[in-house]
């Protein structure tokens, strides 16, 4: 397989061809904010908080499905794309009911470590309080929509690694919601295997384990790497 | 919207037959998944609504997982998965209607919604009398502001007329 | 914002305030917190109007820490003349700069808010607290942040924010320094 | 069939028709059938046997006559004659030729084909509205319907269509306006056997009916693009993609496959080549998003409508991953005059940059509202003044809105501009599909741009961040306008939220979804501004006193 050479960050890098800017960078120590993207899974381009500019075009890319080329010269910091970042992190948090000081995630999440990271020090846009449900009827997890960022990691996990494809979304737009099998409680899906993974890769307190208490959900997303790895190259070892 | 396309070749859909035409029509696409909106059409067009008994039946025929025949037919404004009312209004609130009145027209329509449902408010819950919708645009232009009402288009119709168009089939005031 | 009262003399003590909005006190608790720091901080400010002390009229202020979210129409007003008093205006914990937990009620309709509280969950007397006579005020149709309703200067996060990171920036803002408030947001 | 059957049947069919004295074309497109056009036509045919006119006289469907708010119309062929909103026995008159009486009764129904409304039209899409019968192949035939595929699959080599589409310089008619021949050779030049063509047609911007006028009164025309198309890249098999409001089309267009079909036409041997072409027709099921590309391929995927990131763009990896040509109605109802009359032609008419025709849906405040087609390069001025008439009541143009939700009000003082992509771009419009909204001075810009972001709102599909939650953030920013309760820091994240929709949204949608509003702000700022409370703390304490 050929090796591109690209610049990233004024650095010269190179990965090869096929891989996405998002992993050459990250394989070069440069980090690119994201909340859809996680190794292992599918991409989406959905989140926009990894869009990059690449030199002689117009638009931005996001790095999580660019192909790397030859010559690529991509900037992953600018004021411009710090201030989308910003703004897309303020709107999420507008868009549900993150009440961090209630939370099982409180200081394991990754949106609020996105805001931290940004330095969002208060949401400029309306907060929307949308009335969303709890589901509590798993006899394991409980999914809370009010803090749910529809990353998909959730229902990308069912399908692509556990197989069951339980999760999926319904409806569009700002009445997006996460659902189970046919829509029904979680707790009566039947093709829920209630193997966890969902719970594992999701960014915020949207998915967590029952009988966490606020602040003590923390998440173990090694276990994707594992499998993967397991499986694309019969690694069953952990080195 | 006027009436959801029409499959064309099937015969007329009686209640015994139904689950004859629509065992054919998922036949007919060979049971194919990527045939999963046309088989949602032709679901909603035999039985009136999708019932969760109904996607079930798509999801086993189709093979496709549940939750994701459930996020088609939540995703497109066609399908509905609850039961029709009696009589059917949509507005068009394409920009030329928009410019030319339809806002109005939509308060008198939902006016005599409100009218018709406290009216039956005492009465066993069955369908609703009278859904009022809106289109996105209904490519009649020419013919704002137009309301589809049971199928049949109203052009240029003022809320004086649509209220009489309304008398005339008993949703009254 | 109005014009704040320039200080007389150098030296003197600046004055500060603490107001409590839509909150659950624990802001100012954590103030509290602050210990034998408290006494470090009366020699430089003289705390003017707060829940801790007694006034009338709220007086002018250099620094006001405002806690809580903007709830009911007293918060409001309140609210809106501190912020014309102040100098420099603080969200002063999670409820402020977010709505956080007082905004929860943001997702029911204020009548069934009410109702929950104080018919259903009533031990003693059920009924609303709404006499109209302005002793009770009314509750906005949305609980909201301060920061929609005035303009504010700087955002101190946490549930509550804890004692040191209210001395640094009260301090930096005594010494005329731009504060560095260690961020984390929600 | 094979081309010299095409021949003969169209030789045989214009025979049949001038065996007729006289030919009346009653519109049955959908606006006309809502004004009663179906029962006029079962009348006139009633009256025509009643007196037994039947081998003298022809009554047939035609589809859009162009003039929709004066429905039902009747077109006479003999003479050109176009007859507005006819009462039954006012058709009858229409049978007695020769008879003074009657055609004096007939002067007042009578529409003037001299006025600019017909006479600065030129027509290449809708050349057959008005003439054929949609539900009849003969009558496309004996328009020279297929002609061009005919003569593609019997004469011409791939690569000289393909050239011919490079030397017409047509545009895609959709939106942005990209060359059609660099798309086809796109396609044509991916290895592989397995390549789709799409045809989209679901028509979704509110004000455009262009498409649907088409495909209800030519359908016939859209599949032999479509074939010409599948031929050109080497793609075997075509999907038509129809919004499912339109019935009548997808009926029409379903008659008209299965005619195609039987004829050879469409089929394992079209026109008896060795090249085979089939179509079929997938029912969209109400979401604006799809006729975003990416988003209408996962639909007929049968999956949801949702886009996904390009590139790849689906001319390399489209339909189930193969090559995949996508061009909307018009654009392929412009191929068969191409390929009939040559990519010179083409290129003869319009402007430099673009070429042919583009059909305009007039609605609006002005006299006259239906289809135009117009050369490019036509003032938008000729189209709003002399063809449309201007303000129905003598009122003032204030501006006109064109490109739908992805595109933005033009002022009055600018429309002297001429109809091209640029023009209308860096007027911060957009060609779009050919929607065009005339506004008077009542009109509010600032409700209307209000308006198509809640159009955008309700049809955002929800799967990137800016576009699902920015519109609503946007539409609530504009109904504080509207309640003139936004202050100066509500104005800036207005324009800050625009910028973050345009550039980091996933799909054309959200990126074109900010434009309505940042051309109210580029022409009518004062608007904006009128609305703006100056008091800012005044406007929020107000504001949080009311419901949200």
């Amino acid at each position: 397989m050929s090796v591109k050479t690209l610049t990233i960050n004024g650095k010269t890098v190179t990965g090869l061809a096929g891989t996405s800017l998002f992993n050459t960078a990250w394989e070069a120590g440069i980090r690119i904010p994201r909340l859809c993207h996680i190794g292992g899974l599918s991409d989406i381009g959905a989140c926009r908080l990894c869009l990059v500019e690449i030199e002689g075009r117009p638009r931005l890319h996001p790095a999580c499905m660019t192909e790397v080329e030859e010559g690529m010269v991509v900037r992953t910091e600018s004021e411009r794309l710090h201030a989308h970042r910003k703004l897309i992190v303020e709107l999420l948090f507008a868009e549900g009911n993150h009440v961090c000081a209630v939370c099982v995630s409180n200081g394991h999440c990754e949106l609020q470590d996105l805001a931290t990271s940004l330095g969002i020090d208060h949401v400029r846009v309306a907060y929307q309080h949308p009335r969303r449900p709890v589901d509590a009827s798993h006899a394991r997890f409980t999914l809370d929509l009010n803090r749910c960022v529809f990353c998909r990691r959730c229902m990308r996990v069912c399908d692509e690694v556990e197989g069951a494809h339980t999760l999926d979304v319904a409806g569009r737009g700002a009445e997006l919601r996460l659902i189970a099998d046919l829509g029904q409680s979680w707790g009566t899906a039947e093709s829920c295997t209630s193997c966890g993974k969902c719970v594992q890769v999701c960014p915020t307190g949207a998915l967590f384990a029952k009988g966490s208490a606020v602040g003590e959900m923390t998440k173990n997303r090694a276990f994707l790497q594992y499998i993967v790895t397991a499986r694309e190259k019969h690694e069953w070892i952990r080195k | 919207m006027t009436q959801p396309p029409p499959s064309g070749r099937a015969p007329p859909a009686t209640k015994d037959n139904r689950q004859k035409l629509f065992e054919r029509a998922m036949s007919r696409q060979a049971y194919a998944g990527h045939a999963l909106i046309e088989v949602l059409h032709t679901a909603q067009e035999l039985f009136g609504h999708l019932t969760p008994e109904l996607l079930r039946e798509v999801a086993l025929k189709l093979k496709l997982p549940p939750s994701r025949v459930l996020g088609v037919a939540t995703f497109y404004n066609f399908f509905s998965l609850q039961p029709k009312a009696e009589h059917t209004a949509v507005v068009c609130l394409g920009t030329a209607c928009y410019v030319a009145g339809a806002p109005q027209l939509v308060q008198a329509l939902e006016r005599r919604r409100c009218a018709c449902a406290a009216a039956d408010a005492d009465k066993e819950a069955g369908p609703a009398r009278l859904s009022v919708q809106s289109a996105r645009c209904i490519g009649s232009c020419g013919l704002a502001p137009a309301v589809v009402l049971d199928g049949r288009i109203l052009p240029r119709v003022s809320a004086a007329q649509l209220e009489r168009e309304l008398d005339k089939i008993g949703i009254t005031a | 914002m109005s014009e704040a009262p320039s200080r007389e003399a150098p030296g003197r003590e600046a004055p500060m305030a603490t107001v409590w909005l839509g909150g659950c006190s624990g802001c100012h608790m954590s103030f509290m917190d602050l210990d034998e720091r408290l006494l470090a901080l009366a020699e430089r400010v003289e705390l003017g109007a707060s829940p801790l002390s007694d006034f009338k009229d709220f007086p002018p202020a250099d620094i006001t820490l405002v806690e809580g979210a903007v709830a009911n129409e007293d918060n409001l007003e309140v609210l809106r003349r501190v912020r014309a008093r102040s100098k420099v205006l603080i969200a002063f914990g999670d409820c402020a700069v977010t709505g956080n937990v007082t905004a929860m009620r943001n997702l029911f309709a204020v009548e069934d808010v009410l109702d929950r509280a104080y018919r259903q969950s009533a031990t003693v007397i059920a009924g609303l607290p709404l006499g109209g006579d302005g002793v009770v005020p009314r509750l906005l149709p949305r609980v909201r942040p301060i920061h929609e309703v005035v303009q504010v200067d700087h955002f101190l996060q946490g549930c509550p924010p804890d004692a040191d990171r209210i001395f640094d920036l009260v301090l930096a803002l005594l010494e005329g320094r731009t504060p560095e408030i260690a961020r984390r947001f929600g | 069939m094979t081309p010299e059957d095409l021949n003969e049947r169209a030789a045989a069919e214009r025979a049949r028709q001038q065996g007729f004295r006289e030919r009346l074309h009653c519109c049955t497109a959908a606006g006309c059938l809502s004004c009663g056009a179906e029962e006029l036509k079962r009348d006139l045919t009633a009256q025509v046997e009643a007196r037994a006119l039947s081998q003298q006289v022809e009554v047939q469907g035609t589809g859009c006559l162009g003039l929709c708010s004066r429905g039902p119309l009747v077109r006479r062929a003999s003479d050109g004659a176009v007859f507005h909103e006819l009462t039954p026995s006012e058709a009858g008159l229409l049978l007695q030729p020769g008879d003074a009486a009657a055609e004096a009764a007939l002067a007042a129904k009578r529409l003037d084909t001299a006025h600019p409304f017909f006479a600065h039209q030129q027509r290449i899409v809708l050349e057959n509205a008005g003439r054929v019968d949609p539900e009849r192949l003969e009558s496309y035939l004996a328009a020279d319907g297929y002609s061009a595929l005919a003569r593609a699959v019997s004469e011409l080599s791939r690569q000289e269509v393909l050239a011919e589409l490079r030397a017409s310089g047509l545009r895609g008619r959709g939106g942005a306006g990209y060359p059609t021949g660099v798309k086809w050779e796109l396609v044509a030049k991916q290895p592989g056997t397995t390549k789709y063509i799409v045809c989209n047609a679901d028509e979704g911007d509110p004000g455009a009916f262009m498409d649907r006028s088409v495909l209800e009164g030519d359908p016939h025309r859209v599949l032999e693009g479509m074939a010409i198309a599948g031929y050109a890249v080497g793609a075997n098999q075509g999907y038509l993609y129809v919004r499912g409001e339109y019935a009548l089309a997808i009926q029409r267009l379903q008659g008209a496959i299965r005619q195609a079909e039987r004829e050879g036409l469409l089929g394992p041997r079209v026109l008896d080549s060795a090249f085979r072409f089939r179509v079929d027709i997938r029912i969209g099921a109400g979401a604006f998003v799809c006729g975003e590309e990416t988003a209408l391929i996962a639909s007929i995927e049968g999956g949801r409508g949702e886009p996904r990131p390009r590139p790849p763009y689906p001319p390399e990896k489209g339909l189930w991953g193969q090559p995949t040509l996508i061009n909307n109605v018009e654009t392929f109802a412009n191929i068969a005059p191409i390929i009939r009359h040559g990519g010179a032609w083409f290129a003869a008419i319009g402007t430099e940059r673009s070429k042919g025709t583009k059909v305009f849906a007039v609605a609006g405040k002005t006299a006259h509202t239906g289809l135009v087609e117009v050369p490019m390069g036509t003032p938008l001025r000729t189209i709003v003044y002399e063809m449309a008439g201007g303000i129905a009541d003598g009122g003032r143009v204030k501006a006109i809105q064109t490109g739908g939700p992805s595109g933005g009000c033009i002022p009055e003082r600018l429309l002297d501009l001429p109809v091209d992509y640029e023009s209308l771009v860096g007027a911060g419009s957009m060609m779009g599909s050919g929607g065009l909204i005339v506004m008077d001075e009542a009109s509010c810009m600032v409700d209307v741009a209000r308006y198509f972001m809640e159009f955008c709102r309700d049809e955002s599909c929800g799967k990137c961040v800016p576009c699902r939650a920015g519109t609503v953030q946007m539409h609530q920013l504009l109904e504080r306008f509207c309640a003139g309760q936004a202050g100066e820091h509500d104005l800036a994240l207005l324009k800050e939220l625009g910028t973050l929709l345009r550039e980091a949204s996933l799909c054309g949608l959200g990126q074109t979804a900010p434009n309505p509003v940042l051309s109210v702000l580029r022409y009518f700022p004062e608007e904006l501004d009128q609305r703006l409370h100056h008091d800012a703390e005044a406007a929020a304490a107000a504001a949080a006193t009311e419901p949200a």
